[in-house]
């Protein structure tokens, strides 16, 4: 139970205002490209036209002797220090600059610095660059033919298959399905997307010669890990490297991986001792850094004719590009593409995953996603939706007949998971409630009637977050834990330094608002610091919504530590026992006599000036916290959309998302994280793709053709919450930040095909564009 | 980028005539305004390049054109062009097969069909054009090759290396744009990329000028 | 190189000058010149609007004008917004409406929510999306945004129609 | 991105501007919004050697109603058309057109003049000024001369202007009474080109039958186009939904537009028939308004 604060101190449950705001409204951010140092030099990168070719030659005469040219970085360059290869997240490795072939379309394949931006972006030009096109490869489907290219020549096993993974009963679940009186199925492609943080990546690179010290500004979404991988792969001491992620403009998974770029300006700076400064444009961010989904899915449902749901079978193919530069955990080459199970209830489940490469940009990150969970709950409710058409029910009904009970957890799915909580009937309900679902199946079907098409679209997910408890969860071998550190000053301030790095989360606000609530200290007393490898405990960073559920974790247990030792200081003080004290958040009392207190800035005090006998001075700790659990956010989220027959065009009425991440800290800005996931998830439900021609041209590869949605398409979204708080999470709170993402895909596709449905549509593939949608009107005769 | 486009035309002269055209790689070239061949590897293959400058835009490409199949039985070519941008941001590639089939009353049908790749960035920020721009240059090849055939009793037009700006297109009746003596196929490229070019001009945005 | 140009603005109420190649886009004039780090690059084709200042009374994305073409004008930047430390109403309502979270749309924004305001006093919902319709944001669904552009239309004394 | 060197030129005068495209030929561009111009060369797809900045020629910048004709001037911007008084109370089909050219802060810079000279079939004024019968007012070494704007668009971002002309005014008739018009454009985003757009201006007498029509097509074929055979067909008759359905279809049939992105052909001409509906039922509306 969580003990109320007062609005001043700002403990949990309250909105209190951003402490990070009042930078950025005054201009005052500091991001990447903002960091400028004396002598600082820029970097541009030299990038494959091609998607398949091979290097005859590099020639940089005509670059270097251009003026202002410092140095130009080639393959063959880094090969000599063994750098050409460096290690993905996932047990592959990709190439810094291009020896030997090009595998994808805007591949990296040289570096030149230059005394400014303008200089090197002309010395670019003059590096002459000689190609052999291949045959490329684009369609996964086609990866394993015969007939296609090898492309990773690198590689011992001469195949483009990655790897297949399985998990689940086969039997048992092929079993189910003879047996079964209905089954349904649906393929469903979740196409290629990109997180497109508005501020690109980029890096600031500056090695000392003097001190022998590599500081790295980086846009990184996890300072520490990029750290020790520097440190593994340069073979650079760790403690001569800090890496320092100053404000980061969005992340959303993009900000994970280790890109070329940034290897190539630690090398340059080595090379020249000056700090070397390298800004992706919008291109490159989208044609070369990590990319999500590209998952080529098929789910079947088998169920008995009541509708109760027996066995889910999942066939997934993933398209990983040139590399796989998937970062995710190492036991889990799909993420947790298992949690496709989703809200239900079922003993039979088989998944199997095979990943291939093709010509196209190496990723498959987690966007706004806890490794391949958005792929999952998109699936499970797109099949779902499928099997109550199949069974001529309403979707609400089939969910509600096959969900999880409350009393049923902790829930063990079929595909392996412990389910820690959850009430998924509560959120549907309210969800129901809220939109009024009953009165909206009347007018859609008054409006059949009158050839109008309106369709009501419902996703109730189960996202599975917070990575992870150590046994379980490492990423290319460190655990993932994560980290707080609380230092409270003599008076009775506050200093905390976490191992997460927010990317515009509100981190500084919501852990301040964790140490208000165990220590009583005001929100507005605790100074968040984060993304200084020099200063801050270590930690793996902030994805797969793990801020909270793990760092957040780490907060309460550093800050309950702090109290067990402010607990002697006030008995001391009180001159009483410990056991005769009661704590309130901020205060310490004498049990029955209120007055009797000592407040934490007090305790604070005496912990510099007046200390027990035999104490250590000061009040400070530090935990590395390891989840017992992963957390299990879920929610109900309805669409209602009209579609625009003449055009095509789907016009979002209403979308009413309840979610329940457990305990909430601030609620105004966990409904920011809502409103911005939900509005991502419109994006790609109806506009995004980042797709590839047959020649493997990038298509979208600026914001002209991949497109970002603008306050005028975006609508307003109804939020409301239930709270079903995570038992094992020291603050009962689950995480929250990417169930929008994740659940919304889901409802506005269903809205749409509900709205086709009685013309015998099942599916539709996203992103639903108005042409989509026209020509099936026209092939059912709808329109002429 | 890859398209297709098949053009068909019916000419009054004979198809041994015409076959005498279609089957000379330097002849059929220049029914593509403004390219320059560099060097005769063979007679069937040339290097060339070619300067493309349409409104503000300027490419330079360089690369090969060659006959892979010369079938006079049945009055078939394939020709095949390839050229790289020289600041290496892409290339373009064309592999054309033109037929001839003799007509009753004693003309000739031309059937040419193109397979067009384009790769780079023109093929990224341009595909809302290409189609459009590659049919209008093509209708202006077939229109210079019945141009050609039309005057080939005449000594061959002279000699041009320069750019040739076709962002206006020539009127119909004109005769091809000049060519240079050698010069030679990069015209249907040149032309080709320069309407290409131009039409990246419209990709952005903004639409002021 | 081509012939450097003069460059003369007034920036935030201050007169500076540079002599600079003309190609040098207005953004990093200001960024890199005069060292006003708050108007931000997103794009390069000129749809995110992160880079958006007000140029003589109108919005202008600073990534597509060269440097010369400011010559002469006034320009006001994000930096410029606050007058005697007092934060403008926009700027307010961006923090209490919470209408911004990795801050970095959020100059662009406050420069359009600013002559929008100027142009519009009290403006409707709609009017305020069709006004930042230039300005992308990628992480507040735009929703708290309008709430903090109204909320600075009512502190100012225009208020919801 | 950063775009390649150039030298600047800033003439005060169109007669120095003129000069200056004689004197520099295709190595010379002129810079007015440039928001087109500018977004290309950061890409590096144009190069100009100079670039003529005709930003500070005073007196084209202008909206005037003179001898019957609404007078836009060359340096006029999207902006000022959009916040003009005379434009708002004649010409409603400018304003809808307005409203869906890129967004705020391009239209700010863009400028009326360089939408047209663009000639880039998808922009949204070519289509708009079709509609409405427009003429464009050159100058260059010669003299001045005016084109009409089914003139105008010769091919794909071909247009009419000679290598050392300037467009320097549009001319629009002012629409006679019982007049409406209207713009229908589908755009996938704020922003967006069309997916297709249709422009449609029409005159009726007192009987309701129709006098003057003209239908221009945005983003469907390699040039603007001018619906010919759907003005034809409405000359002369009562613009009722059938015959106005009948016309879309005509429209539609007159629409060669290309797949790509934005959808297949079919798509597309079935979009022209469907915004042709919407664009002549709302000029109809407006008529008498």
């Amino acid at each position: 139970m969580i003990h109320p604060t007062t609005p001043e101190v700002g403990g949990m449950g309250h909105s209190i205002k951003r402490k990070e705001d009042l930078r950025f409204i005054q201009g005052k951010g500091n991001y990447v490209d903002d960091v400028h140092l004396p002598d600082m030099v820029y970097g541009h990168m030299v990038r494959s036209p091609y998607a398949h070719a091979r290097l005859k030659s590099i020639n940089t005469e005509k670059a270097k002797a251009h003026p202002g040219v410092l140095a130009i970085i080639t393959g063959e360059d880094l090969a000599k220090a063994n750098l050409a290869w460096m290690p993905t997240l996932y047990f592959d490795k990709q190439m810094v600059l291009a020896t030997g072939k090009v595998l994808f379309q805007s591949q990296e394949v040289a570096f030149v610095v230059a005394e400014d931006r303008y200089t090197a972006a002309d010395a670019a030009e003059l590096v002459d660059v000689e190609y052999e096109e291949l045959p490329v490869l684009v369609d996964p489907h086609k990866a394993t033919d015969p007939t296609s290219p090898i492309l990773r020549e690198d590689r011992e096993e001469k195949s483009n298959h990655i790897f297949h993974w399985e998990v689940g009963d086969k039997a048992a679940t092929d079993k189910a399905f003879q047996d079964a009186a209905v089954k349904a199925n649906v393929h469903a492609i979740f196409q290629r997307c990109h997180p497109a943080p508005l501020e690109t990546c980029g890096c600031v690179a500056d090695f000392n010669r003097a001190t022998g010290r590599l500081t790295v500004y980086l846009t990184s979404q996890a300072p520490h890990a990029h750290r020790t991988l520097f440190a593994l792969v340069g073979g650079i001491p760790e403690n001569n490297i800090r890496v320092i992620s100053p404000d980061i403009g969005g992340g959303f998974g993009n900000k994970v991986p280790i890109y070329p770029g940034y290897v190539c300006s630690v090398v340059a700076s080595l090379t020249l001792g000056r700090p070397v400064k390298w800004i992706e444009t919008r291109s490159e961010n989208l044609q070369s850094t990590g990319f999500a989904r590209d998952y080529h899915m098929t789910a079947e449902l088998a169920a008995d004719k009541d509708g109760k749901i027996q066995a889910l079978r999942v066939k997934t193919l993933a398209d990983h590009g040139a590399f796989n530069a998937a970062a995710q955990p190492t036991k889990f080459p799909a993420g947790l593409f298992s949690i496709c199970t989703g809200a239900y209830d079922y003993p039979n489940a088989f998944c199997e995953v095979d990943g291939v490469y093709t010509n196209k940009a190496p990723g498959g990150i987690a966007y706004r996603c806890s490794f391949r969970v958005t792929e999952a709950a998109y699936l499970i409710e797109r099949a779902v939706d499928v099997l109550a058409r199949e069974l001529k029910v309403d979707p609400v009904e089939l969910r509600e007949k096959n969900f999880i009970r409350p009393e049923q957890f902790p829930y063990k799915s079929p595909l392996g998971w412990s389910f820690d909580s959850g009430n998924y009937q509560a959120a549907m309900d309210l969800a129901l409630k809220k939109v009024g679902y009953a009165e909206l199946r009347k007018e859609q079907e008054e409006k059949r009637k009158k050839g109008e098409l309106m369709g009501i679209g419902v996703s109730s997910f189960v996202e599975i977050v917070g990575a992870g408890p150590a046994h379980t969860f490492d990423i290319v071998g460190i655990k993932m834990f994560d980290s707080a550190e609380i230092r409270v000053h003599p008076t009775g301030k506050a200093i905390c330094r976490m191992g997460t790095k927010s990317q515009g989360q509100g981190h500084e606000t919501t852990y301040a608002q964790i140490v208000a609530q165990e220590l009583g200290i005001p929100a507005a007393d605790v100074l968040v610091e984060e993304g200084d490898t020099d200063t801050a405990p270590y930690g793996l960073g902030t994805y797969a919504s793990r801020s909270i559920p793990v760092s957040g974790a780490a907060t309460a247990v550093a800050a309950r530590k702090i109290r067990e030792k402010a607990k002697k200081i006030a008995a001391h003080l009180l001159e009483c026992g410990e056991e005769d004290l009661e704590w309130e958040p901020g205060k310490f009392f004498v049990k029955g006599a209120p007055s009797k207190a000592k407040t934490i800035q007090e305790i604070a005090f005496a912990a510099y000036t007046n200390l027990p006998q035999g104490m250590e001075a000061g009040l400070e700790a530090v935990d590395y916290y390891d989840p017992p659990n992963l957390t299990f956010p879920f929610g109900t989220y309805i669409c209602v959309v009209d579609i625009d027959k003449g055009t095509g065009e789907v016009k979002v009425r209403r979308f009413v998302a309840v979610d329940d991440c457990g305990n909430v800290i601030n609620p105004m800005i966990v409904d920011g994280q809502i409103h911005g996931g939900l509005t991502e998830g419109l994006a790609i439900a109806f506009m995004q793709q980042i797709d590839y021609d047959e020649n493997g041209n990038v298509q979208g590869g600026s914001f002209m053709d991949y497109l970002l949605p603008t306050a005028v398409e975006t609508p307003n979204w109804e939020t409301d919450k239930t709270c079903t708080p995570s038992p094992h999470h020291p603050l009962g709170a689950k995480g929250v930040g990417e169930s929008p993402n994740v659940g919304s895909p889901a409802a506005f596709v269903n809205a749409v095909v509900d709205a086709l449905a009685h013309l015998g549509v099942r599916h539709i593939d996203m992103p639903v564009t108005p042409w989509k949608v026209w020509t099936i009107l026209k092939e059912k005769g709808v329109v002429s | 980028m890859a398209l297709r486009i098949e053009k068909t035309f019916q000419v009054s002269q004979p198809i041994e005539k015409v076959w005498g055209l279609l089957s000379d790689l330097a002849k059929v070239a220049s029914c593509v305004p403004g390219a320059q061949i560099t060097e005769k590897i063979d007679v069937k293959t040339y290097k060339g390049s070619i300067r493309v400058k349409v409104g503000p835009s300027l490419t330079d490409y360089k690369g090969e054109v060659q006959i892979l199949r010369l079938d006079p039985q049945n009055h078939e070519i394939e020709i095949q062009g390839k050229g790289q941008d020289v600041r290496g941001r892409g290339s373009a590639s064309m592999t054309m097969t033109g037929k001839l089939v003799a007509l009753n009353e004693g003309g000739t049908e031309v059937t040419s069909i193109s397979e067009v790749n384009v790769v780079g960035i023109l093929a990224q920020m341009g595909s809302r054009v290409i189609t459009e721009v590659s049919n209008i240059m093509f209708d202006k090849f077939s229109q210079n090759f019945q141009d050609l055939l039309q005057q080939s009793a005449d000594p061959p037009p002279v000699a041009n290396a320069t750019t040739v700006d076709t962002a206006v297109p020539s009127p119909r009746n004109h005769p091809p744009a000049p060519i240079e003596g050698g010069s030679i196929a990069w015209q249907a490229i040149k032309q080709m990329f320069r309407s290409w070019l131009r039409a990246l001009k419209s990709l952005f945005l903004g639409q002021g000028a | 190189m081509a012939k450097k140009q003069l460059v003369r603005v007034k920036v935030n109420g201050h007169e500076r000058q540079a002599e600079v190649e003309p190609r040098l886009l207005l953004v990093h004039f200001i960024r890199e010149v005069l060292g006003l780090r708050g108007t931000h690059v997103g794009c390069d084709t000129s749809h995110c609007g992160a880079c958006t200042v007000v140029l003589d009374g109108k919005t202008v994305k600073s990534c597509t004008m060269f440097a010369p073409q400011a010559d002469g004008c006034e320009l006001l930047t994000v930096e410029g917004l606050m007058r005697n430390g007092t934060l403008h109403p926009l700027q307010e309502g961006f923090k209490e409406e919470h209408g911004l979270q990795c801050g970095f749309c959020t100059p662009g924004m406050l420069m359009s929510s600013y002559v929008l305001l100027q142009k519009n006093k009290k403006p409707t919902e709609e009017d305020i999306r069709w006004g930042i319709s230039g300005n992308l944001c990628r992480c507040t669904g735009y929703q708290n945004i309008v709430k903090a552009v109204l909320y600075a239309a009512a502190k100012m004394g225009g208020g919801a129609k | 991105m950063i775009p390649p060197a150039f030298e600047y030129l800033r003439p005060s005068t169109i007669s120095e501007a003129v000069a200056l495209l004689q004197q520099y030929g295709e190595d010379a561009k002129i810079l007015s919004g440039g928001q087109s111009l500018i977004p290309m060369m950061k890409l590096r797809l144009a190069r100009p050697a100079y670039l003529i900045d005709i930003n500070r020629i005073a007196g084209l910048s202008y909206i005037k109603e003179e001898d019957g004709h609404l007078k836009i001037g060359g340096l006029t911007r999207e902006a000022e058309l959009e916040e003009s008084p005379i434009v708002h109370a004649k010409f409603p089909i400018l304003i809808d057109t307005e409203h869906v050219i890129a967004d705020p802060q391009v239209r700010n810079l863009a400028t009326v003049a360089g939408n047209l000279a663009h000639g880039d079939p998808a922009n949204d004024h070519p289509a708009t000024m079709l509609s409405l019968g427009a003429k464009v007012v050159a100058t260059g070494s010669k003299g001045q001369r005016v084109i009409p704007i089914e003139e105008f668009f010769l091919s794909v971002f071909t247009t009419a202007l000679q290598p050392d002309e300037i467009v320097t005014e549009i001319r629009i008739p002012l629409p006679p009474a019982r007049s409406g018009g209207a713009y229908f454009k589908l755009e996938r985003k704020v922003g967006d080109f069309a997916t297709a757009a249709v422009a449609a201006q029409v005159t009726v007498d007192s009987n309701g039958t129709c006098q003057q029509v003209g239908i221009g097509l945005t983003n469907v074929g390699p040039t603007p186009l001018k619906a010919r055979n759907a003005e034809a067909f409405l000359r002369g008759k009562k613009l009722d939904e059938a015959t106005i359905h009948q016309a879309a279809q005509l429209a539609a049939d007159e629409a060669q537009p290309s797949s790509d992105l934005r959808g297949p052909a079919e798509y597309k001409k079935g979009l022209v028939k469907e915004l042709a509906v919407r664009a002549l039922t709302r000029a109809v509306e407006r008529v008498g308004k």
